[in-house]
Order: C-alpha cells, then sequence, then structure tokens
C-alpha cells in the first residue's frame, strides 16, 4: 500500500506495467518490488523444492524469493529480482516456478512430502531399476527443479564490453563509498565509484538519520555533484562489481537499458567491465540477516532493513498490521520509522531483558516462534504462547557484513565476537581495503570515518597525500546485539529460503556425519541458490556449530567465488554472437572469387574458396573434377597468400634456419629454394613448407597456413631462448604478399604474358626463384609445386591482389583452365603424396612420413635428441602408405581403420587409419593416403579398411604414396 | 544401513533421526596393511576396490582436508569414453562400464546420466580426425555415431547453423557418454570403503615419508606416523608437492581449470554438448543450473581460481555457438587444480622408491576415470603387477617417446 | 602484359562518422620494419614511442624493432646494419578521432588509454578485440593498425563501439 | 593478472600466453641424454610457491622469464629472455 506522502519517487509519473497479466501502476523511482507491494500483491514467487509460495523478503540484489521473468518472447529474462528491477512503462514481468498459476501451483504437493524429501534423499533412492533413471526419475527432478526458464531464441538485445583503468575504484556509495570517493577525488587521482544501485546513496536512501542536517539521500546527492564535476572521477550507476581478480583488475556488469522502457539504437542492455585499479576501497556495507523459525517464509516476512527501504525509500507499507521481531536495536529503528510513516505496529518482539521499553509498542520479551497463512502472513505466535493478528512481520537477526569479494582471492573472513558476524581479514586482495559496514563498523558515522581513512591509507599507498576533509555530522549509536539464530520448536524453520533448506536439514546432515561446513553445503544444498548464501550461510553455519558442539570459527566458512551477482553469458561473452567470435581474415582474392560463385571454407581465421562452381554443375564433385583437370591438362590459379611468409635476414640466417628445421638450409644458394621440415623439441613433425633463398643473408620462409602463427612464435622462441648469439633477424610478411599458384603445363606460357621480363626454363628451373615484375610492380616467382605439374607461385604486394587474381584468372581461362579450390587443391596433392596437417598430426616422426633422412646426422637441431628415443625408432610404427580400391566399393573415408586381411576390426588388430581421400580424375581411381603400422614394407599387400560410422566396409591395396608421375617429370620438366 | 525406498520412507515418517553416519571418524592406527594418501575420488575408489576386489580391509584413506573436497567437488562432471589411442581406449572404456554398475554396486545414487555426449566439428580435417575417434570407440567395443549438419539439428535445434563463426559440420555422438553428480561419487565410494573396514582420516596432512634404505615403509603426518608396507599417493594437483617429499620429480605440472554454473533454469539443454573451435562444453545440471566449462588459464597455479580472459573466452565460445542461453547468469565460477602431464594422459605406475605408488597425471578428465583409476590403482598395489587396461599409463613413457598425445600438441604440459 | 591497379585495405569501408567520431582509413605508401642486427645501434624510437612526423615516422614495433612510415622507403643503406623489411601492403591503418574516441577504443583494448599515461606520440603492441594490432596516439585521437586481412573485422568492431558511445552521449543527454 | 615486460610495460593477462617452466632454458645438445631430455622437456618441480616461467608478450613477439608465485599468482619479476643470464 502507498503510503501518502514521502519516499524518494516520482509520484508525477504513472507507470504501468503488468504481473501474471495483470496491470497495475506505480511510480519513476520504484523498483518491481516496491510497485507490486504498492499494489498490495505480496505472492511474488515460488520455491525452488517445494514449491512454498513466497513474497519479497529483501530490497536488493541478495533477494532470494521474488525473482520473476521480465520481458516475453524471445526477450524474456528469467530470475530477475524484483527487488532490483527499476519500474518503467509497460514493463511485462511473470512470475515463474509455477503451473498452473502462482497462486495454485500443483508442484506444491512437494510441501507434503516434505518428511520424505529432505537433505540428501536422492542419493538414497531413484536407483531401482536402473533404467528407469533416464528415462522416469531424471526427467522429473529436471522438470520440477529450475526457477526461470530461457526463451529458447536467440537474444535480442545488444551487449557489450569495455576496460576501464583507475587509481582507485570505490565499490560502494553508502557513506563509506562517497567519503572515500571524495577524499581521494579531491586528491587528484583518478577515481572510478560504482554502485549497483539506480541512484547514489546505498543504504542512505532508505534510512531516516541526518549527515550534516540533510537527509542522506540530499547529503549523497550534494557529494555526487561535486564528484560529477571533477575530470578525474567515472560515476557508474547501475555497475556491481562482480569480482576480483588478479593484479587489480575487477569485472563489473554495468545494466545499461534494463530501466528503459524502449532501448535506443546502438545502446546495449549491459556492458562487462574490466576495471584495472591500483587501489580499490570496498564499501559495499552490509546485509541483514534473517532468523529461523517454523514458517518463517511466508509472504509478508521480510527483513526489517528491507521494510525500511520500503516505508522510506518507496513510500510503501509492505503491511497494515507490522510486528518486529529482532535481537538487536537496529530493529527497533524499523518500528520507528513505521509509526513516523503511520504504519500500525502490532508489536515488538525481542527476546533481549528489557529491549525496547520506551518505544512506544507493545513489546513482547519473546521470540517468534511459527506463523499461519497459506498464500501470506496472517498470524504470528509467539514462544510465549501468544498469537498476533500481523500481516506483516519484519524480521532482523542482525547484520553480515558483505565481505564476498574479499574472499574472492581465497582469503577466509574472520569471525567477530562482537558483532556475531565474519569480517575481511587483511589483505585477502592485494591493493583492497575494505572500510565502512563490510568492515564491521556499522554507525554511520564510523562509516564516513572509515571511508575517508581507507581513502588516506590508499592514497598514501599511492604516494599521494590526502586533502584534510571534515567528517560530516551524523548518527553515531552503538550497535548492541544478542546472537538468534534460530527459534526452537516445531515444524520447519528456513535458512536458504530459495532451495528450501531447513534448519532439520543441517541437524540430518550433522547426524549423517556430513559435518565439515563443505560436506553440509554440498549434502543439503545450502548457499548454492542464486544468493549464494548471501541470507543463509552465517545461519547454517552457526546451526552446524552448534549441532557439532564447535564454536563458529572452528567450524569455517564455505568459499565466496565471483560473480558477487549472477551475470549474463550475453554480457560476459558480449561481441560473440555470429562471426564476432574471432576475426575474419581475408585474402586479396575475396571479393573476385565471391563474385565467381565459389563458397569459402574456414582455414583457421581464413575464408579460402572450396571449389568454383560453373553453369550446370550440381555437385561438387563434378567442379573439383573439372579444376583439376585444369592443374593436370592446362592450368589453373589458386589464392595461396595464407601460407606462413617469414622474412629472415642477417649473417646467421642460414645457421638459424638449420637449426629450425632437420634438413640443412643453410647450403641453399640465392635463388633457389628447398622443402624444409620442422621438428619441434619431442621429435615429432611441427610443420613443412619450402623456403627460399632471395640473397647471400636473406631467406624467406613459408609455413602452412594452419601453423604460421604457431611457427612464428616457435622461431620468436628458439631465438631469444636458444639461438641468442645468432645474428639473425625475421619478420612475418605474410600479409605484406599476395601470393598465386599458377600450375599446370601452359603455367609459364601464361605467366609469359603476365610478367615484364618472359622466363624459360633455363632462366627458371624447378626450385628457382626470383625477382619479376608485373606491369612494373615489383614482385615475386617461386618455381614450387604443390600440384605435381609444371608450376609458379608468383607473389605481388597486397594492394595489387585483387587486380593480379582477376587477371592470371583471365589469362588461364583463355588457355583452358581456371581458378581452383581446396577441393582440387587436396586432390591434386594426394595423387602425388604430398602431405598436410591430415598427415603431419602432431603424433608423426620424419621416419614415419618417409623423410627420415631428413633429418641431417651432420648438425643439431630442434627435435634431434628426441627422435632418438627408442619409441620413434622402434619396429612395428605406422607409416605413410598410398591406398587403392581393391574391392567393390570404391570409397575411403578419411577415418575409417586399416586391419590386416581376416583379422576382426577389434582394438587389438588396429593396424592403421586413412588420413586423406580423393577421387582422381587423372586416374580415374579413389585415392587415399593413410597410416600402416611397417607400411613401407607392405606395398603390395591387400588390407582391410573399415568404418563403421559410415558402414563401409573395403579392401585396398597397400602402395607408395606417389600415385602419379612418381619420377617428378612433369614438375621439373 | 542400506537405502532403498522403503528406508526413506521409514525414516520419512519418523523425522529423520534414524539416519546414521555415511562414514565413520576413526583415529589413525600406528599402521596399516595400504595407505591411500588423498581422499578424492581417485583415493576413495583405490580403497573400495583394495578392499572388494583384493580383500585389503586394514588400510587408510589420509586426507589433509574434508573427503572429496579436490577435483571430484568441482569439476563439470562429464563421463564419457571416447577416446582414441591405445591405452586411454581400453582403459576409459572400463571406467565406463564400472560407472554403468557403480550406483548398485556402491547402493548410492550418484545420478550417473547417460543422456549423451556431443562433440561437434566444423571442418573437413576435424570431421576426419573424429570419424578416426569414432571408429577407434566402436573397435574399442564402446558406442559412436557421425552425425552431419542435419542430425545436429535435429538432436540440437538451438545451436546456430546459420551465422556461427565457424560453421557445424557435424558432431560425434556418444550415447553412453553423460554426467553424475560429482560429490555423490566420492561419497559413494567413501561410504562403500568405509562399510569395507576402511578407516577414512580427514583433516589428517602428510607431512613426510618414512623411507629406509631405499624402500617406503609409511608416512609422516600431521597426526603422527603411520607404517604401511603400501602407500599410494593419489594426490592429482597436489603430486608435485608429495613427490618432492619423497625425493622424486613428476611430469606434472599443476593448473588451474576454470568451471561456471548458471542460476537455474528449465530444462534447455539435454546433452553434453561440446565446441570444436575454441574451448566449451556444456550441459544442464539436474537442478537446471547450465555447467560449463573450457581451457586452463594455462598458467601453474594452486589458487583454485582463475582469471577473467579465459572465463571471457569460455562464454564467448558458448554465445557463438549456442546464442540462446545469453539470459542464463553465470551464478558462480571455480577452479580445480590439474596435474598435468606433457601428453594429456595419466600416470597408474610404481614410483621409483620400492613400495610407494603413483596414481597422478588426470590433467582435466579425471572425473569419468575415477572408478577404472581406484579399479587399476587396486590392482597395481596388492598385485605388484599393472592391470591390463592401465600398463601403458607408465611413468618413464616420456622419456622412451611411448606417449599418448590425444590431443596431438606435444610435450608441453599446458597445451594437453 | 597485365595492367594493375591498387586497391586499399579498407576499399569500400571507410570513412565512417558515429556521433562526434570519425573513422578513416590511412593510406601509408611505404612501411617498412627496421630490425638492427646485435649490437648495432640503429637509432629507432625507444619502446612505446614514435618519433618524426607525417611522411616519414618511425613507431616502435617489440623489441629492436620499429616501423617506418613514409611516403618514400628507408635509406637503403640502413639495409648494412638493420634488416630492411618491406611490410607497406601488410597493414590496414585507420584513424579514429573526435569526442568519444577514447571511449570507444576503450571497449576494445585492454591497454590503459589514459591521457597521462598514453599520451600523444605514444605508441604500444596490444590487442584490439581479439587481433594483435598497433595503437599510436595522435593529435585528435587514435591510429590503429592491424593486418590488412583484418580490415573487415576492425572496421566492424570499431563502428559498433562508436555507435555504442556515441548511442550513451545522447541517452545521457536525453536522462539529464 | 598484470604482467610488466621490460619493454612493452604493465599489461593484461590477456596479451601474454605461457609455455611453462624455465626447464626450457636449459636445453641438451645432439649429444646430450635423453635423461637431460626428460629433465629439459617433462620432468617439473611445480612448486606452490615461487617460479620460473617463460612468457610470451604476443603482439609484441618478447619472450620473457617471469618470477611468479603459483598460489597467490603475484608476480614478482619479469625479465627478458634474452638477457636472462647475459
Amino acid at each position: 500500500m502507498r503510503l501518502p506522502s514521502g519516499g524518494l519517487i516520482d509520484r508525477g509519473t504513472n507507470l504501468r506495467f503488468q504481473f501474471d497479466k495483470q496491470w497495475y501502476a506505480g511510480h519513476d523511482g520504484d523498483t518491481l518490488a516496491s510497485a507490486l507491494l504498492a499494489n498490495g500483491v505480496k505472492l511474488v514467487g515460488r520455491s525452488f523444492k517445494y514449491h512454498r509460495p513466497r513474497g519479497v523478503l529483501s530490497a536488493g540484489s541478495e533477494e532470494p524469493n521474488a525473482l520473476v521473468h521480465i520481458g516475453k518472447g524471445a526477450a524474456q529474462n528469467p530470475n530477475v529480482r524484483a527487488t532490483t528491477q527499476a519500474l518503467y512503462d509497460g514493463l511485462y514481468a511473470t512470475s515463474q516456478n509455477a503451473w498452473p498459476s502462482l497462486k495454485f501451483d500443483v508442484m506444491e504437493a512437494n510441501n507434503l512430502l516434505a518428511p520424505f524429501l529432505g537433505a540428501g534423499f536422492y542419493y538414497k533412492t531413484f536407483m531401482w531399476p536402473r533404467a528407469f533413471w533416464e528415462k522416469l526419475y531424471e526427467p522429473f527432478i529436471r522438470r520440477a527443479a529450475g526457477l526461470g526458464a530461457l526463451a529458447g531464441m536467440p537474444d535480442p538485445a545488444a551487449y557489450e564490453k569495455g576496460f576501464a583503468h583507475c587509481d582507485l575504484l570505490v565499490i560502494g556509495t553508502g557513506p563509506t563509498g562517497l567519503m572515500a570517493a571524495l577524499t581521494a577525488a579531491r586528491a587528484g587521482v583518478d577515481v572510478i565509484l560504482a554502485d549497483e544501485g539506480e541512484r547514489f546513496g546505498g543504504r542512505l536512501l532508505s534510512e531516516t538519520g541526518a549527515i550534516d542536517g540533510q537527509s542522506g539521500a540530499e547529503w549523497a546527492d550534494s557529494v555526487i555533484a561535486e564528484l560529477s564535476g571533477m575530470d578525474n572521477v567515472r560515476l557508474m550507476t547501475r555497475t556491481t562489481v562482480t569480482g576480483a581478480y588478479d593484479g587489480g583488475t575487477y569485472g563489473a556488469v554495468e545494466r545499461v537499458a534494463h530501466h528503459l522502457a524502449t532501448v535506443p539504437t546502438g545502446l546495449p542492455l549491459e556492458c562487462f567491465w574490466r576495471i584495472v585499479a591500483k587501489r580499490t576501497v570496498l564499501g559495499a556495507g552490509a546485509l541483514e540477516r534473517p532468523i529461523a523459525f517454523a514458517n518463517n517464509d511466508r509472504p509478508g516476512v521480510m527483513l526489517a532493513s528491507a521494510v525500511r527501504s520500503y516505508v522510506n525509500r518507496y513510500a510503501v507499507a509492505p503491511g497494515k498490521r507490522v510486528a518486529v521481531f529482532g535481537s538487536n536495536n537496529d530493529a527497533h529503528q524499523t518500528v520507528r520509522d513505521l509509526q513516523t510513516a503511520g504504519v500500525e505496529v502490532v508489536a515488538l518482539i525481542d527476546p533481549r531483558a528489557g529491549a525496547g521499553k520506551d518505544i512506544g509498542v507493545p513489546v513482547h520479551q519473546a521470540c517468534v516462534s511459527d506463523t499461519k497463512g497459506r498464500l501470506g502472513l496472517t498470524e504470528i505466535t509467539l514462544s510465549n504462547g501468544r498469537t498476533l493478528k500481523v500481516d506483516c512481520l519484519a524480521v532482523s537477526g542482525g547484520w553480515n557484513p558483505t565481505v564476498h569479494m574479499t574472499c574472492h582471492m581465497n582469503g577466509r573472513p574472520q569471525w567477530r565476537e562482537d558483532i556475531a558476524s565474519f569480517v575481511p581479514r587483511n589483505g585477502g586482495i592485494p591493493g583492497m581495503i575494505p572500510a565502512g559496514a563490510c568492515q564491521g563498523d556499522f554507525s554511520t558515522t564510523a562509516c564516513l570515518e572509515g571511508g575517508i581513512a581507507a581513502a588516506t591509507r590508499a592514497l598514501s599507498e599511492l604516494g599521494k597525500s590526502a586533502p584534510d576533509i571534515e567528517v560530516p555530522e551524523a548518527e553515531d549509536t552503538a550497535y548492541a546485539l544478542d546472537p538468534l539464530w534460530a527459534v526452537p520448536g516445531k515444524g520447519h524453520a528456513w535458512l536458504d529460503f530459495q532451495n528450501d533448506v531447513t534448519t532439520k536439514d543441517i541437524k540430518q546432515a550433522a547426524r549423517e556425519n556430513m559435518v565439515s561446513v563443505e560436506h553440509m553445503k554440498r549434502y543439503t544444498t545450502q548457499g548454492m541458490a542464486t544468493d549464494q548464501g548471501k541470507n543463509s550461510n552465517v545461519g547454517a553455519l552457526a546451526l552446524l556449530a552448534d549441532a557439532t558442539g564447535r564454536g563458529i570459527p572452528e567450524t569455517g566458512t564455505t568459499t565466496f567465488r565471483p560473480p558477487y551477482v549472477p551475470v549474463a553469458l550475453s554480457t560476459l561473452g558480449a561481441g560473440a554472437r555470429g562471426k564476432g567470435f574471432a576475426p575474419e581474415r581475408k585474402t586479396t582474392s575475396h571479393v573476385a572469387t565471391e563474385q565467381m560463385g565459389a563458397p569459402f571454407i574456414e582455414a583457421g581465421l581464413w575464408y579460402r574458396p572450396s571449389y568454383f562452381p560453373r553453369d550446370g554443375e550440381t555437385h561438387w564433385r563434378q567442379s573439383c573434377d573439372r579444376e583439376v583437370g585444369y592443374v593436370r591438362n592446362a592450368v589453373g590459379v589458386c589464392d595461396v597468400s595464407t601460407l606462413g611468409k617469414i622474412d629472415l635476414k642477417g649473417p646467421d640466417a642460414g645457421k638459424f634456419l638449420d637449426f629450425v628445421y632437420s634438413n640443412t638450409l643453410s647450403t641453399l644458394k640465392p635463388g633457389k629454394t628447398r622443402y624444409g621440415l620442422m621438428l619441434r623439441e619431442d621429435g615429432f613433425v611441427m610443420d613443412d613448407g619450402t623456403t627460399a633463398c632471395l640473397g647471400e643473408t636473406h631467406y624467406l620462409m613459408t609455413t602452412t597456413t594452419a601453423a604460421a602463427g604457431q611457427v612464428m612464435k616457435h622461431l620468436d622462441y628458439v631465438q631469444q631462448v636458444h639461438a641468442r648469439d645468432m645474428a639473425v633477424r625475421f619478420t612475418s610478411v605474410t600479409e605484406h604478399w599476395a601470393q598465386f599458384a599458377v600450375a599446370g603445363p601452359k603455367s609459364r606460357e601464361l605467366l609469359s604474358a603476365v610478367i615484364d621480363e618472359p622466363i624459360t626454363d633455363e632462366t627458371f628451373p624447378f626450385m628457382a626463384n626470383g625477382p619479376v615484375s608485373v606491369d612494373g610492380i615489383a614482385g615475386r616467382l617461386f618455381r614450387i609445386s604443390f600440384s605435381g605439374e609444371h608450376a609458379y607461385e608468383i607473389a605481388i604486394p597486397a594492394r595489387y591482389g585483387d587486380a593480379l587474381f582477376r587477371d592470371l584468372v583471365a589469362r588461364a581461362e583463355a588457355l583452358g583452365g581456371g581458378a581452383y579450390g581446396m577441393e582440387a587443391l587436396n586432390v591434386l596433392r594426394i595423387e602425388k603424396g604430398f602431405i598436410t596437417h591430415s598427415e603431419i598430426d602432431g603424433r608423426v616422426t620424419a621416419d614415419d612420413i618417409g623423410f627420415g633422412r631428413m633429418v641431417s646426422a651432420k648438425k643439431d637441431c630442434i627435435g634431434k635428441l628426441a627422435t632418438t628415443r627408442p619409441a620413434l625408432t622402434e619396429p612395428g610404427r605406422q607409416q605413410l602408405v598410398g591406398l587403392k580400391p581393391a574391392g567393390a566399393v570404391k570409397m575411403m573415408s578419411p577415418g575409417a581403420h586399416l586391419f590386416t586381411d581376416g583379422d576382426d576390426a577389434i582394438r587389438e588388430n588396429d593396424q592403421g587409419y586413412i588420413t586423406s581421400e580423393g577421387y582422381s580424375p587423372t586416374l580415374n581411381s579413389n585415392l587415399a593416403l593413410g597410416f600402416l603400422k611397417d607400411g613401407r614394407a607392405r606395398h603390395g599387400e591387400i588390407v582391410q579398411v573399415i568404418d563403421h560410422l559410415r558402414e563401409v566396409k573395403t579392401m585396398v591395396e597397400v602402395c607408395d604414396p606417389v600415385f602419379f608421375d612418381p619420377e617428378g617429370g612433369r614438375m621439373r620438366g | 544401513m542400506r537405502f532403498s525406498a522403503l528406508r526413506i520412507l521409514k525414516e520419512g515418517l519418523t523425522g529423520n533421526t534414524g539416519w546414521g553416519p555415511l562414514w565413520r571418524t576413526p583415529e589413525p592406527k600406528a599402521s596399516y596393511d595400504a595407505i591411500i594418501i588423498g581422499g578424492g575420488g581417485h583415493g576413495l575408489s583405490t580403497a573400495y576396490y583394495l578392499a572388494k576386489n583384493h580383500g585389503l580391509t586394514n588400510i587408510a584413506v589420509i586426507e589433509k582436508g574434508y573427503l572429496g573436497g579436490g577435483n571430484v567437488g568441482r569439476n563439470t562432471t562429464i563421463v564419457r569414453a571416447n577416446y582414441m589411442l591405445p591405452g586411454n581406449s581400453e582403459f576409459y572404456s572400463h571406467s565406463l562400464k564400472l560407472w554403468e554398475g557403480m550406483e548398485a554396486d556402491l547402493n548410492f545414487n550418484a545420478m550417473h546420466s547417460q543422456r549423451g555426449i556431443i562433440n561437434l566439428f566444423h571442418s573437413d580435417g576435424q570431421r576426419d580426425a573424429y570419424a578416426r575417434r569414432g571408429n577407434a570407440m566402436i573397435n574399442q567395443g564402446d558406442d559412436a555415431i557421425l552425425l552431419d549438419t542435419q542430425g545436429c539439428r535435429k538432436l540440437l535445434p538451438y545451436l546456430d547453423y546459420d551465422q556461427t563463426r565457424f560453421p557445424i559440420y557435424g558432431g560425434l555422438y556418444h550415447k553412453r557418454g553423460g554426467t553424475a553428480r560429482h560429490d555423490a561419487v566420492a561419497w559413494g565410494y567413501a561410504r562403500g570403503a568405509d562399510q569395507l573396514g576402511v578407516d577414512l582420516i580427514q583433516q589428517c596432512e602428510v607431512t613426510g615419508f618414512l623411507i629406509e634404505n631405499g624402500v617406503c615403509k609409511g608416512v609422516q603426518t600431521t597426526r603422527g606416523d603411520i607404517r604401511a608396507p603400501k602407500v599410494g599417493m593419489v594426490v592429482a594437483g597436489r603430486s608435485g608437492q608429495v613427490a618432492e617429499m619423497a625425493g622424486f620429480r613428476l611430469p606434472v605440472e599443476s593448473h588451474v581449470l576454470q568451471a561456471f554454473v548458471t542460476e537455474g533454469l528449465k530444462p534447455c539443454i539435454d546433452h553434453v554438448i561440446t565446441y570444436g573451435m575454441g574451448h566449451f562444453y556444456i550441459s544442464q545440471s539436474d537442478k537446471g543450473g547450465l555447467v560449463f566449462g573450457g581451457d586452463l588459464d594455462y598458467y601453474p597455479s594452486y589458487a583454485q581460481r582463475g582469471n577473467l580472459p579465459m572465463a571471457e573466452h569460455v562464454v564467448e565460445a558458448g554465445m557463438t555457438l549456442m546464442p540462446m542461453i545469453g539470459k542464463a547468469k553465470m551464478l558462480r565460477s571455480w577452479g580445480g587444480i590439474m596435474d598435468m602431464t606433457p601428453d594429456g594422459s595419466p600416470i597408474i605406475d610404481k614410483s621409483p622408491i620400492e613400495g610407494l605408488y603413483v596414481d597422478a597425471g588426470w590433467c582435466y578428465g579425471g572425473f569419468k576415470a575415477v572408478p577404472a583409476s581406484g579399479w587399476c590403482m587396486a590392482h597395481l598395489m596388492a598385485t605388484d603387477h599393472s592391470h591390463d587396461v592401465a600398463k601403458r599409463f607408465r611413468l618413464d613413457r616420456f622419456r622412451t617417446g611411448h606417449v599418448i598425445d590425444e590431443e596431438s600438441t606435444g610435450s608441453q604440459h599446458n597445451l594437453h | 602484359m597485365a595492367k594493375l591497379n591498387a586497391k586499399n585495405p579498407a576499399d569500400g569501408l571507410l570513412p565512417l562518422t558515429e556521433g562526434e567520431m570519425t573513422l578513416t582509413e590511412v593510406e601509408a605508401r611505404e612501411i617498412w620494419s627496421i630490425a638492427p642486427y646485435p649490437g648495432v645501434s640503429a637509432g629507432i624510437p625507444s619502446p612505446n614511442r614514435s618519433t618524426g612526423k607525417e611522411g616519414a615516422r618511425m613507431i616502435w614495433a617489440g623489441r629492436d624493432q620499429a616501423l617506418w612510415i613514409g611516403t618514400n622507403a628507408p635509406d637503403a643503406k640502413l639495409s648494412e646494419t638493420a634488416a630492411l623489411t618491406d611490410q607497406s601492403d601488410a597493414w590496414t591503418i585507420v584513424r579514429l578521432d573526435g569526442a568519444g574516441a577514447d571511449d570507444a577504443l576503450a571497449r576494445l583494448t585492454p591497454l590503459d588509454l589514459r591521457e597521462g599515461h598514453f599520451k600523444r606520440g605514444h605508441t604500444a603492441r596490444t590487442l584490439v578485440g581479439h587481433m594483435t594490432a598497433q595503437i599510436t596516439r595522435t593529435t585528435k585521437g587514435f591510429e590503429i593498425m592491424v593486418f590488412r586481412s583484418m580490415a573487415g573485422t576492425l572496421v566492424h568492431e570499431l563502428q559498433v563501439a562508436m555507435q555504442s558511445v556515441a548511442a550513451r552521449s545522447k541517452a545521457q543527454r536525453s536522462w539529464e | 593478472m598484470r604482467i610488466t615486460c621490460p619493454l612493452n610495460g604493465e599489461r593484461d593477462l590477456r596479451e601474454f600466453t605461457i609455455m611453462g617452466s624455465v626447464d626450457y632454458l636449459d636445453r641438451p645438445g645432439q649429444d646430450g641424454t635423453i635423461e637431460a631430455l626428460d629433465d629439459h622437456l617433462h620432468l617439473r618441480d611445480n612448486p606452490a610457491g615461487e617460479t620460473r616461467e617463460l612468457w610470451y608478450h604476443d603482439p609484441s613477439g618478447t619472450w620473457l622469464v617471469v618470477t611468479r608465485n603459483t598460489v597467490t599468482h603475484e608476480i614478482l619479476s619479469t625479465e627478458l629472455a634474452m638477457e636472462v643470464g647475459k
């Protein structure tokens, strides 16, 4: 019910919203929770396990009960805390975890079964018969569990991430945070002030105490006004700092647009900030804790501080007849605030002798021991037997400092007996200074002073001196408390409201010897709900301590881990949707290739054409066969720019190459090119490629597309760690050059028409390289071949790549050839037995692929020693072979395994596998490469190919991997 | 006490006051026939099978913290037998069979759920590699199905098939793969071992070894010396420190692996799904949380916590693969300490010191190995011979080169 | 004879304007890496600094390495003491200028861009999104370099960031 | 985690990759023993505490030796790999 006056709401606004399809109205400044309470809606959700009716418990992000869906369709946002959701016009909310309706939920039957569903019951049943688990029990449990529902569709909103840097990060804008920020800002350091609320002020917005004669909210506004005028201050509202990480790095979620009825184009819904701070002041405040008593979970039972928030900040009376129950003086303020607001306070219930005697309402020295009211509180029973008709009960079990973030690096908080709470231990997070209520200092004055002191300390650690600053005048009453965790009695008394963990569960866990706090938590699910135990952990711990006869400090705590509040995956993964997951790399021929209608495949981050379809072709194989024919019979053009190109220079460049390659490169003469094999230090093959000698001390290494980055890093490693004295410098030139393979019998004819000076077999024999020019532009030509044909690769500065590619393709077409893609490239290289990373997959040796002699005996190289290990030299290793169909079924699928004729297809008989396969139009046959145990000695043998997955079983003949032109006459000629 | 539906009913009707302890809290004795260092999943299953399969019941498990407090209680709970290479194939195949009988054997519901696991692939090359793997699984006697894009669409309609950066070419579907309730596995083995007479000693830290003439005779602990002719170290991420106490180095680096869970949600993901182009795997727990993880943070760590870059990478992979999870909210993140070997495969072998046995190097695949690791370690400790399915998990294989490198990334510990 | 026309890396993608920010492509005729051989002092800028001005400038680009950016190639004599490598076509260079440029770029790079820390003339090898990049602060904004092949991704990511900053500043004005 | 590179200054973890222990610095040559190779590539002290490691600053191609605490993640010092031991 809305109070006639007061509050930080704008009564001039009328915001209409829906909850479970009912229309209501509220004001700017409301949360969904305050607006619902203003409209008399108390039942807002159902609990997780027993589906108990639940109402609003708190007024903050720690809310365990009032979780709702916001929005509909693809925008439906589950598990939103009604207590932090700002109200806007048109807001659409629905309840969750109830069917068919919130008031009548059939799963409430679970409540009756509660005696059988206690701690750990899952582990003791549902085992018979075994097959029923996946089919019956588990689906039932899964449907019953869970809270909100995902829409099942991609989230249409925009999200973003960002980085921010500062000298001092201040978390929280209660009295502590504001004074810390003010102190540091006036000292001139860069300050970021972050608060999760809709407006700055923290707890000050909910309390009535004055600061310097102003209301808390007015004072907060005045501080913010000063800060917002300073260039060195960044104010971040609606921003929850979610985690503390190494090196002063913090994660934070900014809810940019959740409070807006319509989100403007380009504006993200949320932003995930990575904030790097030299120092941090944590002014996170404290959270009030409930008291466990029978049926303490009914709608209408609320935290006393939440009642004050609703009354003071939102001008909402959460009930017509309110009782206040607490064992600390702070609870008494609730009575006074309710009285001031004109709400009837039925009683103050405080078990401490003589407490609150002048407060002006009936005082009961007792406890609340039970409640009544199915969908909302109607009556409470006191431990002295009295019953009181109330519709709202404000409960305060005292305050827990918000120590969570101080534990994110495994720091454990320490117990402070005087406030019966945990406080942060020193140095839990390097550079973070907890202050104010989160440090256990609860009075406003102590918080104001604590903020100044923390900032002063941070400044001095940063080498700055703090300005003189006066402590504002404020309330400074002592916090007196007798700890009260649970009221004895019959019935279920809730600790973890959402997960339905009761005091009985804790006792049962103790009986079952689950006495470690971690065991208790995991066995009962205490503290594992969406509030991560913010409301209940300390109480549960106290009960476990009691049940096991230990003190609370000896019982220990569980660990608080990031995030402090749940973070949407859309936010944490912002930018990654669709293509944003990884950069896209496009070659200079990309546009032309697209225009030719070629489908692309991903090759690492690059896009490469699969094939170039022609009119009338209905299957990629037709295109592929045609393109293979270009290369074998005329001339084909293929963009090979994606291969890594590393330019090496210096007196020791040759020596360095000899060290990184297994074979010798230093003897290479300028104008010559050689194939090289690179090993990892563990002796297995890392990569291969050609290296061209461009000058006496100048080389150009090529790598495979896949390994380009890895090889560059490896070269940096080898040089900076193992070859520091070699005078060599190298850099990647992959992106500077567009490079095209021009392959086929007519390749020289084509090139001669393109380059400015014609070439001959004498000036450009096989494996030659040299400078050429095209249209006056300096390029390079390499006579190398990955197809086994007379072939070249021509390189031109990338700005001319598009033009050269189009020109080459046009000329090739005029000669009866054309562009070819990856499919044809693959067939061409299989025909020749050339390897790719399908073969050198990281587990093969040089000898396995028939290149054993390429590990030079004359020099050291990376990986050489390791190749002498027994396993790399012993007989029985699988060796590269060619495979040709020898049975009726011609299909030889990569991934199929090889077995000796007559053997069963079981692991023990496994002889090898197929790595690559393709149809060779040249040889009119399917061809495959694979690895076979002792394969080089088995040429001519017929072996079985078995592919269970594709249901293929056939026979193949083992042969040399070079199927076509084994003498190599075509590429040399 | 045997668990049954009847028992639940009876206890429910009598206020649940009759439940007894799941295990005793014994004082350590001066000597045992065997000692297991480490009360995690592997240590507890080793103790259970030593008692059950080999009749060794005068044994103790020594745990410095609480039972099941290590990686068994902080993983993404995936159970599978989808390995390719000899050594791993037969071992994990054996392990999955043990999983399938575990709950009946232990009389404890570990919620082992064979909901199926799908490893997605995103290129022809990856498909070929997964086909090779799938065929190896079937050669081993396990199950595998190769799905194409259409097959994936049918099973997993909520993936992004149209816009995602690396298109989905298909997936390798292993139907017997799935998940389990991780803590329950530790508790089930603990209760089983306790019932067979094994002393489970918590809050007892090993501080040194009793080594006489090069032979291990027991351990020094914070609660006194405990002697035994056979000592097994089953301490996962702590293997380096424990080996150091015994005076040798292991081929193990300890790394942090993060895992994440969202708030509870109604059922939306019915399988275990792994992404092939980034580090991301996900399933939905029976409580409704989306449980997911990725790769190591890459730097050695004993801190059981990670940093943001990997957490972000993991979520980014999830968002490009299945954008419908965007409004799920990460509730909690945590880290486990992974004992990474230079080939990504484990070690179950005698140590260089007589009487001391090593079970280590589980990298981040230790959870599914819990039953077979215990089975084989128990076999080794009881018989002094390697079990057939674990005989390739030798300590000296890195020196000799007989590595079992599933990831094919070579000898760098953090790349597996 | 072939006729070769040159194409810029960000051909057809730029310029762009969002709010008060502009994104334009920088056309560089010559970019060369200069990497002195060991033991030679080669007069390259000190780490994280750029020197010179439009037409002939150098930016530090890693250990003992700089990029020469100018209208002409560097003096060939330098090749006696340093590895001189033509990179003229290897890079996409864009300039992000105007009010909000810092905020937009801070959405993509982990580098501390605060004026007091990353001043005019400062340069850094760092990341922009998931791309390796070089960022230099200029008089009016930033010059950002990534590999040529990633021009599309760079422009797209910067554009999204610019739009967000522009939308925020617009929304900010309407909230106030 | 923030690592201060002697050349690039303080940078975010995401700009770096790590290879592993400084055991990688002691490389046995072609005449070394397989045992020495085992020490170089495989066997590790794996300390819970201070350790020295090889890290790589990807954007600038710089290899570093970083002294770091594996329990607290504190970075204690960084040196250029090129200069270690010189």
